[in-house]
C-alpha cells in the first residue's frame, strides 16, 4: 500500500465523522447482506397485529397490513444498497470511460463530449428520470439505469478534469517521452492517481442515487414488488395518524445510510486534502500583554527595528515545528536588510511575525519586537496599550509589506484604484475623493506605473505592472519601513532586475527603511545594507553586505554563495550541499548545520555554537567562525 | 452593447442544449413502449381527436419531419393538450408556476440568507469543534429525504401539536383577498417552507462555509488584514463578496436539484405548485403534462444558469463579457 | 426571533376562527369542472353543479332500491305498459327554468332526442327508444322497439350523470349541447341557480327560490375543487365544510377513531357494486376451470377483511350484493378459504410446483383505488402461500382501464356492477357485454340474458337471473370478494346528503344537496 | 564542425489555429499563438546546447517538438540526419529510446503509488533493454551513479518520502537508464534551492563526461545557462534572437536582449555593486499578437524606426555567431552604450 493510500485511510478513520459513517456503513450493508439469515420475519407476512407500535416483538412495530417494519426495513436496505451500488457502478463506468476519453485525447473529441457532459448537467436530472419511469413503467433496474444515465456526467467530468490535470504531470509526461503506449499509461499512470476522487464521489453519487430512488418510489413510481424505503414512506404517509412509525423507520434508514455515505465521502475528501478542514479562518485571539512599565522614549538613535529571540511554532497535527527559533536582529532607520535563505529556513514566517500576519497555525512562543523603541510584541505576546494592539496603529501607516505574488495579494475584484483607496479612506477618514485620486496618482508616478492604468483590475495588468502596483499599495500611506518577501520572484529576468532597481531607487528619494526577504543573494547583494543568512530557523550570519561576501564567516553563507554560477567571472565547479535532512536537523545536538558542514567536527555534531562576533556588526553562529574570517574567501571577480 | 453580444453569444450556445433536451423528449415519447398518438393524446381519447393529434404531430410522416413538426409546435409554445382536462399544457403549468415560485422562492431566499450566514461563521473557525459539528449537522441534513422530513414535521405540528395545516395553500373557506389571505397562505407555508429550506439550508451551510474558508485563506485577506482593516470589514468586503463567486456558481447549478425538491416537497403537503401538477400528471398518466414540465423545467434550468453566468460577470471582473 | 414566533400562534389561533355565512355550503370535489353542460360527456367535475341546476326526468339509486324502479324528479308519476314497450311520464307542472319559462314535455323530448343523434353517452340508455311523443305539455311518452325490464331503472340511473334535461327555447338553434352561450352558464330546472364560476377554485350556485319543489335549506352552494384527499381530511377536520364524500375517505383503520369522535358523524353507505377478481380467460394456466376454482378456494376474504378493511366490509360468497338481495340465487355460493382444497385443485389441473416452488405465474392488477390497492396485495401473498408466484402490476387507473380493456391483464381488481337492474349481468358476462373483460363465453348464459330483460314476470326473471349465477359461480370467470361500502364523514347537526338513508331521495342524485340541511336550519 | 545529432529545422508551432464556429462568429476568437517561429537549433553529439529565454519565449515548445511530444504545425526535427518528424508506432518508440526528457517539477517527476525502484525499472522494460533478472542490479547502478546512496533503500522508497533534490537525481537516474543519445532538460533545477541545485548540475556534467550524452539545456538563467552548455541560444518570443558559443556570447553579446539579459544578472561575488540600470519603456509582451517588425522593439532601449518595421533575420556576426538585430555588429562591438 502506498503511504498516500495509508494515510488516508487512517485520516478518514481517525475524523469522528468518517469512523461513525463506516460503522453506520458496515451495519447496514451486513444487515442487508445477511437479511435471509438473521431470523428475521417474512418482509411480507402479513398475520402479525395491525399497527403495532413498536414493542420487544416488534422492534419498530407493524403496518396496516400486520407486517413486521423492522424487517421491511432491513430487507428495504438491499433496494437501497442495490440501487446505489449499481447506479454508482454504471455512472462511474459510463462517466469514468467517455470522460477520460475526453481528457486524455482532447482536441474535438473533448470539445464535442465536455458539451455534451455540460447539457446533461444542465438537464434537471429528477424530471427526466421521472418521464424516462412514467413512459417505461417503474422498475428496479430500469430506475437504476435511469438514475445512471442522468448522472454520469459528473464522473465524466470529474475524470475529465482528472485526466487533465494527470496528463500534465510529469511522471505522465516521462511516461510518454519515455515511449510508453497510450494504454499503459492510462492503465499504470492516471487511472491509479486519478480514480481517488471519482471512487470519493462516488459515495455521494451513491446517496444520491438512494434519494433518488425513494424519491420515486415515494411518488408511487417505484418498484411494487419490491420493500424499498420510499415505498414504505408512501404507504405510512396514508397511515401517518394511526402508525407514524410506518413512516418513521424507513425514513430514520434512509437519513442513517445516505448521511453516512456523504459523511464519508466528505471525509475522505478531508483525510486526503487535510489543509482544506482548516484552511483560511478569522486570526485567532492571541494572548497580549500591557506595555513594559518605563519605556525610553525613542531618539533619533533609536533604530526602527529591534527584534530580540524572536520565536514562532507552527503546529502541524500533533507536531510542532519551530521555524523562527531564537531570531535578534537591529535595523536602523534608512538601513535595508537582506534576509537570505533556502525553502523552510523561516525567513517569510519571520516576515509574517513582524507585522503580525502569520497564520493560526502559527504563535509567537517568545521574543520581542520594538519597533521605534516601543515594544509591539513582548516575550512573545502582542502589546496592548488602552485596548488596542500597538501593531494596528502601525499597520500601513509605518509599517506596509510588499507580497510575494502580486496576483493573488491584490483582491482580483476590485479594481486597484479601489484598494488604494480604501486604504487611504481606512487610515485617513477625512480624505476626499481627489486627494486621493492625486496620493494615488502621485504613487503611481512614483514607481513608474501611468495613471491610465488606475481603474484597471489585477488581472488586466502585466505581472510587472501588478507587482509594481502592489508596491504603490504598500507606499500609499507613506511608510517608514517596508517588508518586501520576495517581491520579484514569479517575474522574468528583465522585469525582476527593474523591480528591484526601483525598490532601491524609492529607498534612497524617501528614506525608507527595508527589509527585503528573498532566496536570490543576488537580488539582496544590490538592494541591502546588511545581510542576514538563515538556516533552519535562525540567523546564521548576519554582516554589511559587501562583508558576507567577501569574508563570510559561516559554511554555510560559504556554500550559498559558491553554488550561484557566475556570468561574468571565472568558470569553476559549484559548490554544493547534500539534500537538507529535516529530520537530523531537529534531532541536532550541537550545531544544525553539522549534518550537512563540509567542514563539521566533533565539537559541531555536541555543542551549539556560540553567537562569534567579528567586528562591524559581523556575526556568526560558528564555532570556527573567527577562523574562517580569517581565510577570506578568494575574490574571483 | 458588450452585454448584448455576451447575450447574444449565450443564448446561441443555448440553442444545442435546447434542441438536445428537445430531442431527448421527442426520442422519449417514440422509444416507449406503445402507440405514440395514445401517449400524446391520452388513453381513451375518442378518435376524432386522436386524429386531430396524429395531424398536429405529423405521426403519419417520417421520423424526421415528425420531429420538425414537434419543433415547430413547441416553438409556438404549444406543448400539447392535457389528456384529463383537454386543456393547453402551457396554461395549466403557467397557472401552477405562482405557487411554486411562492414555496420554492421564499424557502431559497431562507436557506441561502441563512446558510452563508452561517456557513461564513463557520469559516472564521475551520476546524473547530462546533464548525465540524456544524458541517456534520449540515450534511445530514441534506441528506434527509425531503418528503419524509416534510411528513414529520406535519406529525409534529399538524398531528400531534395541531399548530399549523398540514397542507394545501390556503384555507377553504378562509379569504380570498387581501391581509387575511395573506396571512392564511403564510400560515400554509410554514411547514412546506421550513422541509424546503432545512434540506438547502445543508447544502449552502457547506458551499458558504468552503468557499468562505477558501477566500480566507486566500494572500489578498492577509493583505487586508497587513493594511489594518478590521475583521469584520475584512469578512463582509473581501472574504464574502469574493466567495460569493461560487456560491453563485453552485446556486445556479443546482437549480435542477432545488426544484425536485420543491416537486417531493410540495407533494407531501398538496402545495398546488408545478410539483404537485407533475404528480396529478404521473398519477393519471397526463403524458402530454408530465413532457411540458420537463421541458420548462430544463428551460428553466438553463435560463437560470444563464443569469448566474450574468450575475457571476457582474460579480467578477476577471469574466469576460 | 421572539416576535416571528408570536406572530405565527396568533395566526393560528385566529384563522380557524372566520366563521361562515349560516347557509351557506362548501361542497368539496375532486375534479375541476371542464364544462357546465351535462350531455356531451361524463364530466366527474361538472356533475356536483350541474346535479343541482338542472333537473332529470327519473333518477335512481346505486344503494338500497328495494321496491323501487326509479325516483320521479321532473316526472311526478309514469305507467309502462302491459309489454313493457311504451312508458307515459306525466311532469310536474309547477316546475320553471330558471329564466321563468315553463318546463314542457318538448323540453324532455327535445333534449333526448338530440342526445340520440349526436350519440351523447347517455344515448346508449335509449337505444332501445322508437319513439317519443307529447301529448299534451305535461306529458311524455316514450315507445321502445321491444320489450325491456331494465328500461326504466338503468335510465333513470344513468340520467344522473348525463341525463339532464335541457331548455329547448334555449338550445334550439345550438348545433349541440357543447356549443353557445349555455354550456358555461346554464339555465336549469333544479333547486339551484348558476351565479358564476372562479375558474380553478369554485363554481357558486345560490337557492332557487321558485323551484317547484319548494326553496332548499341551502342559500348559498360552492363547489370547492380540492383534487388532494390529504387537503380534504385536514380541511373537513379544521371545520372547513360539514361534508367528507366517500371518494376522500381515510382508510377504514381509522374508523373507530372517527366513530368515537362526537364531532363527526361517520356514514356507511351500500352499494350495488362488488370489489371482484376479472380472471383472463387466455391466460395460459387462468384458462383452465380447475385453477380458477383453486384461485377462489385460496382466497381468504376474511384475512383481506379484517387487514384491509377493518372487518367492516361484507364479504362478497354470491354472485350479488346484499343491497340487491332480492334477485341473489344463495344456491350459487363461491367456495370460502381453503388452502390445502386450492394446491390439490391445483396439482390437479396439471400445475404441480417446480422445483422453486412455483407452479405458474401470474401478475395482479387492479384499479389505483385504495381499496382494490389493498385486496390485491393481500391477494399476491395469498396466491403464493398456494404456490401460485403472483406479482403486482400497478398502473394508474387510465393505464389500468385501458389495458383490462385490451385485455392485458392476469387477474384485476374490478368493481362489477349489479343493479339497479340484473340487467347488469350482460354487460359483465355476455358474450359481447361491454364489460366482458374475461373473454368469457357461455351460450346458455347469453341466451338467457338476452331473454330475461324482456321479462315482465319478476319470479321469472329472478329464476333466469338465479341461473345466470349458478353458470357464472360454476365457469368462475370472475370472483366476488367484497360488496363495496361507502364512508363517508358528516358533522353532526347536517342531515340530508345522498349518502345518508334516505338522502338520496331528498337531494334528487348523487350530487344533489336539496335535501341538506345544516344545524341552523331549524326543521 | 561534425554533423547534429538532433537538429531541429526551420520549426514554426502556432496554436489555436480554429477557433471554431461559434467564436468566429461572435468575434470572440483568440488570436493564434506563435509558440515557435522558424526555430532552427542544431545539438552536437557529447555538447550541451542551453536555450535561454522567458517564459513564453517558446523555449519550452522547442524541448517538446525535440522529443516529439508534440508535433510542429511547420519544419522538420532531424536525428542523426534523418528525418523523423512523422515518426509513429514502433520507429517512434525507437526514437524516445534515443531522446529523453528531464524535467523542471521534480516533486511530479514519479508516480506517487510506485516506489522508485518501480519508476526506474519502467523505461527498461518499455523497451526491453534489460532481462527481468537483471532489473534490480541495474536499478541499483544507476541509483549509485546519481549518488544516491545506499541504492538500495533509495529503490524500494516511494516518492513522498524524498526530498526535491533526490527526486530530481531519479528523473535524472530514469532519462538516462536507458542510454539515450540526447537528453532534453527543461529547467531541471529551477524549483530546487541553491545549494542542492548546484549538486544536481555538477551531476549532469558528470554523467555528460562520463556517457558522452548530448543536452538540450533549457533555462531562463544565462549563468546556470553558460555554466552548462557549450553553446548558447536566446529565445524570445517564439523565436531566436542570438546564438553562438557560451563565451562568445557572453562577452560579446551581439543583440541588445541579450546584452539586457546579462546585464540584469545580478553579480553578487562582487558584493555591493550598484549597476546602472536603464528603464526599459515597454513591459513582457506575449506571443498573442507579436509586434511589427522586430519582435524585441517595443522593450529595446536602441529601437530605431527602423525596428518597427522590418524584422531583422539571424545574421552571422563572427565565430559561429549569430544574431537577429539590424544593429548586431555595433551592439557586438559597443554593448548598449552603441551610439544611436
Amino acid at each position: 500500500m502506498t503511504p498516500t493510500l495509508t494515510k488516508t485511510l487512517r485520516g478518514t478513520l481517525r475524523s469522528v465523522p468518517g469512523a461513525l459513517s463506516l460503522v453506520v456503513l458496515a451495519i447496514i450493508t451486513a444487515a442487508a447482506l445477511l437479511a435471509p439469515v438473521l431470523g428475521l420475519p417474512d418482509p411480507a407476512e402479513m398475520e402479525f397485529a395491525l399497527y403495532q407500535p413498536p414493542s420487544a416483538e416488534h422492534w419498530l412495530g407493524t403496518d396496516n397490513f400486520g407486517r413486521d417494519i423492522f424487517a421491511r426495513v432491513v430487507w428495504g436496505a438491499r433496494v437501497a444498497l442495490m440501487v446505489a451500488i449499481g447506479a454508482a457502478l454504471l455512472s462511474i463506468l459510463i462517466g469514468s470511460v467517455l470522460g477520460a476519453v475526453a481528457g486524455y485525447f482532447g482536441g474535438w473529441v473533448d470539445g464535442l463530449l465536455s458539451r455534451v457532459f455540460d447539457i446533461f448537467l444542465l438537464i434537471p436530472t429528477f424530471f427526466l428520470i421521472l418521464l424516462i419511469v412514467a413512459l417505461f413503467g417503474a422498475s428496479l433496474p430500469l430506475t437504476i439505469i435511469a438514475i445512471a444515465l442522468t448522472t454520469w456526467p459528473r464522473s465524466a467530468r470529474l475524470m475529465r478534469s482528472q485526466v487533465l490535470t494527470l496528463k500534465s504531470r510529469v511522471y505522465v509526461q516521462a511516461a510518454l517521452a519515455a515511449g510508453a503506449p497510450h494504454w499503459l499509461v492510462i492503465l499504470r499512470h492516471v487511472i491509479p492517481n486519478g480514480i481517488a476522487p471519482i471512487i470519493t464521489d462516488g459515495t455521494i453519487l451513491m446517496g444520491m442515487a438512494i434519494l433518488t430512488e425513494a424519491g420515486l418510489s415515494f411518488l408511487g413510481l417505484g418498484d411494487q414488488n419490491l420493500v424499498s424505503w420510499g415505498g414504505m414512506i408512501f404507504e405510512g404517509q396514508r397511515h401517518l395518524r394511526l402508525a407514524p412509525w410506518m413512516s418513521i423507520a424507513p425514513g430514520v434508514a434512509l437519513l442513517l445510510l445516505v448521511a453516512s455515505l456523504n459523511l464519508l465521502g466528505d471525509s475522505i475528501t478531508f483525510a486526503m486534502n487535510p489543509q482544506l478542514r482548516t484552511r483560511g479562518g478569522a486570526p485567532k485571539k492571541r494572548p497580549t500583554v500591557a506595555p513594559p512599565a518605563n519605556e525610553p522614549a525613542a531618539t533619533t538613535d533609536t533604530p526602527i527595528l529591534e527584534v530580540e529571540d524572536l520565536r514562532l511554532v507552527y503546529s502541524v497535527g500533533a507536531r510542532r515545528i519551530a521555524a523562527v527559533d531564537g531570531v535578534s536582529f537591529t535595523l536602523r532607520r534608512g538601513e535595508a536588510l537582506g534576509i537570505v535563505g533556502e525553502s523552510g529556513c523561516g525567513k517569510s514566517s519571520l516576515g509574517s511575525a513582524l507585522l503580525q500576519t502569520m497564520p493560526n497555525n502559527a504563535a509567537l512562543t517568545g521574543g520581542t519586537i520594538r519597533y521605534d523603541g516601543r515594544a509591539i510584541v513582548l516575550d512573545g505576546k502582542g502589546v496592548v496599550e488602552k485596548g488596542r494592539a500597538r501593531i494596528d496603529a502601525l499597520r500601513w501607516t509605518r509599517i506596509a509589506t510588499i507580497f510575494q505574488s502580486a496576483m493573488n495579494a491584490l483582491n482580483p475584484v476590485t479594481t486597484v484604484r479601489r484598494q488604494m483607496t480604501d486604504a487611504l479612506r481606512l487610515h485617513r477618514p477625512g480624505i476626499t475623493r481627489a486627494e486621493a485620486t492625486a496620493r494615488i496618482g502621485e504613487v503611481f508616478g512614483l514607481i513608474g506605473i501611468p495613471r491610465s492604468r488606475m481603474n484597471a483590475y489585477p488581472h488586466q495588468l502585466s505581472g510587472g505592472m501588478r507587482q509594481r502596483a502592489m508596491i504603490a499599495l504598500s507606499l500609499i500611506l507613506e511608510p517608514e519601513l517596508v517588508i518586501a518577501d520576495e517581491p520579484t520572484t514569479a517575474l522574468d529576468m528583465l522585469i525582476q532586475d527593474q523591480i528591484l532597481g526601483e525598490i532601491a531607487d524609492l529607498r534612497a528619494r524617501l528614506n525608507l527603511s527595508l527589509i527585503l526577504v528573498s532566496h536570490d543573494m543576488g537580488a539582496v547583494a544590490e538592494s541591502c545594507d546588511v545581510v542576514a543568512v538563515m538556516y533552519a530557523g535562525r540567523i546564521v550570519e548576519i554582516a554589511p553586505t559587501r562583508q558576507i561576501f567577501d569574508n563570510p564567516a559561516h559554511p554555510y553563507t560559504r556554500t550559498l554563495i559558491g553554488a550561484l554560477p557566475s556570468l561574468t567571472g571565472p568558470l569553476e565547479e559549484l559548490e554544493s550541499l547534500p539534500a537538507t535532512d529535516s529530520a537530523a536537523v531537529a534531532a541536532a545536538q550541537g550545531c544544525r548545520f553539522a549534518h550537512a558542514c563540509p567542514a563539521a567536527t566533533d565539537l559541531c555534531r555536541a555543542k551549539v555554537p556560540p553567537a562569534v562576533p567579528l567586528g562591524d556588526g559581523h556575526i556568526s553562529e560558528c564555532h570556527y567562525a573567527t577562523s574562517f574570517a580569517a581565510e577570506p574567501r578568494e575574490v574571483r571577480a | 452593447m458588450k452585454l448584448l453580444r455576451y447575450l447574444f453569444y449565450r443564448l446561441l450556445q443555448m440553442f444545442p442544449i435546447a434542441l438536445f433536451i428537445v430531442v431527448i423528449n421527442f426520442a422519449l415519447i417514440h422509444m416507449a413502449p406503445g402507440d405514440v398518438s395514445i401517449l400524446l393524446a391520452g388513453e381513451g381519447a375518442d378518435p376524432e381527436y386522436m386524429e386531430q393529434v396524429r395531424e398536429r404531430y405529423g405521426l403519419n410522416l417520417p421520423l424526421y419531419q415528425q420531429l420538425g413538426a414537434y419543433i415547430g409546435q413547441l416553438l409556438q409554445g404549444d406543448l400539447g393538450l392535457s389528456f384529463r382536462t383537454r386543456e393547453p399544457v402551457i396554461g395549466i403549468i403557467a397557472e401552477r408556476i405562482p405557487a411554486t415560485l411562492l414555496l420554492a422562492g421564499t424557502a431559497l431566499v431562507l436557506a441561502s440568507v441563512l446558510g452563508v450566514a452561517i456557513g461564513a461563521v463557520m469559516a472564521r473557525r475551520p476546524g473547530s469543534a462546533l464548525d465540524t459539528a456544524v458541517t456534520t449537522l449540515s450534511i445530514s441534513l441534506f441528506s434527509i429525504p425531503v418528503f419524509w422530513l416534510g411528513l414529520m414535521l406535519i406529525l409534529l405540528f399538524a398531528v400531534t401539536l395541531r399548530w399549523l395545516p398540514s397542507s394545501g395553500m390556503a384555507s377553504i373557506a378562509g379569504p380570498r383577498e387581501g391581509i387575511g389571505y395573506a396571512l392564511d397562505v403564510a400560515r400554509h407555508m410554514v411547514l412546506p417552507v421550513l422541509s424546503l429550506a432545512a434540506i438547502w439550508l445543508g447544502q449552502y451551510v457547506r458551499l458558504s462555509r468552503a468557499a468562505v474558508s477558501e477566500t480566507l485563506a486566500e494572500p489578498y485577506v492577509t493583505t487586508a488584514r497587513a493594511i489594518g482593516f478590521p475583521e469584520r470589514r475584512v469578512m463582509t468586503r473581501f472574504a464574502l463578496r469574493n466567495a460569493m463567486l461560487p456560491i453563485v456558481t453552485v446556486l445556479g447549478l443546482e437549480l435542477g436539484l432545488l426544484l425536485t425538491g420543491a416537486v417531493l416537497t410540495e407533494t407531501v403537503f398538496s402545495w398546488p405548485g408545478l410539483g404537485r401538477l407533475i404528480y396529478e400528471a404521473i398519477l393519471s398518466r397526463d403524458t402530454p403534462v408530465i413532457m411540458g414540465a420537463f421541458l420548462i423545467m430544463s428551460f428553466t434550468v438553463m435560463l437560470a444558469a444563464l443569469l448566474t453566468d450574468l450575475v457571476y460577470a457582474a460579480l467578477d471582473p476577471r469574466v469576460r463579457l | 426571533m421572539r416576535l416571528w414566533t408570536s406572530t405565527i400562534l396568533a395566526t393560528a389561533v385566529l384563522a380557524p376562527a372566520l366563521a361562515l355565512a349560516e347557509t351557506t355550503l362548501i361542497m368539496p370535489q375532486q375534479d375541476e369542472p371542464r364544462t357546465l353542460t351535462p350531455a356531451p360527456s361524463s364530466d366527474t367535475g361538472g356533475h356536483g353543479p350541474t346535479s343541482n341546476i338542472y333537473s332529470h326526468l327519473v333518477v335512481m339509486d346505486w344503494g338500497i332500491v328495494e321496491g323501487v324502479a326509479a325516483y320521479g324528479d321532473l316526472a311526478d308519476s309514469w305507467e309502462v305498459s302491459e309489454d313493457a314497450t311504451t312508458y307515459t311520464f306525466h311532469l310536474n307542472t309547477d316546475a320553471r327554468w330558471h329564466d321563468g319559462e315553463d318546463v314542457t314535455s318538448e323540453d324532455v323530448k327535445f333534449t333526448y332526442e338530440r342526445i340520440m343523434e349526436k350519440g351523447y353517452t347517455f344515448s346508449s340508455f335509449l337505444r332501445d327508444v322508437k319513439s317519443i311523443e307529447t301529448p299534451d305539455d305535461d306529458t311524455v311518452v316514450i315507445t321502445l322497439n321491444k320489450p325491456n325490464m331494465a328500461f326504466l331503472p338503468m335510465m333513470a340511473q344513468g340520467a344522473q350523470w348525463t341525463g339532464k334535461i335541457y331548455p329547448e327555447h334555449l338550445w334550439a338553434d345550438q348545433d349541440g349541447f357543447d356549443t353557445g352561450p349555455y354550456v358555461n352558464e346554464p339555465v336549469g330546472s333544479g333547486p339551484f341557480k348558476f351565479v358564476r364560476w372562479d375558474r380553478g377554485t369554485a363554481v357558486v350556485l345560490e337557492a332557487n327560490e321558485d323551484y317547484f319543489r319548494g326553496p332548499p335549506a341551502v342559500d348559498t352552494l360552492i363547489f370547492r375543487t380540492i383534487p388532494d384527499a390529504n387537503v380534504a381530511r385536514a380541511e373537513f377536520e379544521a371545520g372547513q365544510f360539514p361534508y367528507l364524500p366517500f371518494n376522500y375517505a381515510p382508510p377504514l383503520a381509522e374508523a373507530p377513531i372517527f366513530e368515537a369522535d362526537p364531532d363527526i358523524n361517520v356514514v356507511y353507505t351500500p352499494s350495488h357494486f362488488s370489489r371482484d377478481l376479472q380472471l383472463n380467460l387466455n391466460h395460459e394456466a387462468l384458462g383452465n376451470p380447475k385453477v380458477r376454482e383453486a384461485i377462489a378456494y385460496a382466497m381468504d376474504r376474511e384475512q383481506m377483511n379484517r387487514l384491509a378493511f377493518n372487518n367492516s366490509w361484507t364479504p362478497g360468497y354470491y354472485a350479488g350484493v346484499s343491497s340487491l338481495q332480492k334477485w341473489i340465487n344463495e344456491d350459487a355460493r363461491f367456495p370460502e378459504h381453503d388452502a390445502e382444497k386450492a394446491e390439490a385443485l391445483l396439482d390437479e389441473a396439471g400445475f404441480p410446483r417446480g422445483e422453486d416452488g412455483w407452479r405458474f405465474s401470474v401478475k395482479v392488477t387492479g384499479p389505483n383505488i385504495s381499496d382494490c390497492s389493498a385486496i390485491t396485495e393481500i391477494l399476491v401473498r395469498q396466491l403464493r402461500d398456494v404456490g401460485i408466484e403472483a406479482e403486482l402490476d400497478r398502473f394508474d387507473q387510465s393505464t389500468w382501464f385501458s389495458r383490462i380493456q385490451e385485455k392485458q391483464f392476469d387477474i384485476s381488481c374490478y368493481f362489477g356492477r349489479y343493479g339497479p337492474d340484473p340487467d347488469a349481468y350482460r354487460e359483465h358476462f355476455s358474450t359481447d357485454g361491454a364489460r366482458n373483460f374475461m373473454s368469457y363465453s357461455d351460450a346458455e348464459l347469453d341466451q338467457l340474458a338476452a331473454e330475461a330483460n324482456t321479462i315482465r314476470d319478476e319470479e321469472t326473471r329472478k329464476e333466469m337471473y338465479g341461473r345466470i349465477q349458478e353458470i357464472v359461480v360454476r365457469d368462475m370467470p370472475y370472483i366476488n370478494v367484497f360488496e363495496e361500502q361507502k364512508m363517508s364523514l358528516v358533522r353532526p347537526g347536517w342531515t340530508g346528503f345522498a349518502v345518508m338513508p334516505g338522502g338520496f331521495n331528498k337531494s334528487i342524485s348523487w350530487f344533489g344537496v336539496y335535501g341538506v340541511s345544516g344545524p341552523d336550519d331549524a326543521e | 564542425m561534425t554533423q547534429p545529432i538532433l537538429e531541429l529545422d526551420t520549426l514554426r508551432m502556432v496554436y489555436n489555429t480554429d477557433p471554431g464556429i461559434l467564436a468566429r462568429l461572435t468575434g470572440r476568437a483568440d488570436p493564434p499563438v506563435i509558440a515557435a517561429d522558424d526555430v532552427t537549433l542544431k545539438l552536437h553529439p557529447g555538447q550541451t546546447l542551453a536555450v535561454v529565454g522567458e517564459s513564453g519565449s517558446g523555449k519550452t515548445t522547442a524541448g517538446r517538438i525535440a522529443t516529439l511530444q508534440e508535433r510542429p504545425t511547420a519544419g522538420r526535427v532531424l536525428f542523426e540526419g534523418r528525418d523523423v518528424t512523422g515518426l509513429t508506432g514502433a520507429a517512434l518508440k525507437a526514437f524516445r529510446a534515443k531522446v529523453q526528457m528531464i524535467f523542471q517539477n521534480p516533486y511530479d517527476a514519479l508516480n506517487p503509488r510506485m516506489t522508485v525502484g518501480q519508476s526506474l525499472a519502467e523505461p527498461l522494460t518499455l523497451h526491453r533493454l534489460v532481462p527481468r533478472t537483471g532489473l534490480r542490479a541495474a536499478v541499483l547502478e544507476m541509483l549509485e551513479a546519481v549518488e544516491l546512496r545506499p541504492a538500495a533503500s533509495f529503490a524500494d522508497a516511494f516518492p513522498s518520502e524524498l526530498s526535491g533534490g533526490q527526486l530530481q537525481r531519479i528523473a535524472i537516474a530514469r532519462a538516462l537508464i536507458i542510454k539515450p543519445r540526447v537528453v532534453i532538460a527543461d529547467e531541471p533545477v529551477s524549483m530546487l534551492d541553491v545549494s542542492i541545485r548546484s549538486g544536481v548540475m555538477n551531476l549532469m556534467r558528470g554523467l555528460q563526461r562520463d556517457t558522452g550524452v548530448t543536452y538540450l539545456y533549457i533555462t531562463h538563467d544565462l549563468s546556470v545557462a553558460r555554466y552548462m552548455a557549450d553553446r548558447i541560444a536566446v529565445m524570445y518570443l517564439g523565436a531566436v534572437l542570438e546564438e553562438g558559443p557560451v563565451e562568445t556570447l557572453v562577452t560579446g553579446a551581439a543583440h541588445p536582449y541579450t546584452r539586457l539579459l546579462i546585464r540584469a544578472a545580478p553579480e553578487h561575488r562582487a558584493g555591493k555593486t550598484r549597476r546602472t540600470r536603464i528603464r526599459l519603456p515597454g513591459d513582457a509582451a506575449s506571443q498573442a499578437g507579436l509586434p511589427s517588425g522586430c519582435r524585441f522593439h517595443p522593450r529595446c532601449p536602441l529601437a530605431q524606426p527602423v525596428c518597427r518595421e522590418t524584422a531583422p533575420a539571424l545574421a552571422p556576426v563572427g565565430a559561429g555567431q549569430v544574431a537577429a538585430c539590424h544593429f548586431a555588429e555595433e551592439v557586438g562591438r559597443h554593448g548598449l552604450a552603441v551610439p544611436a
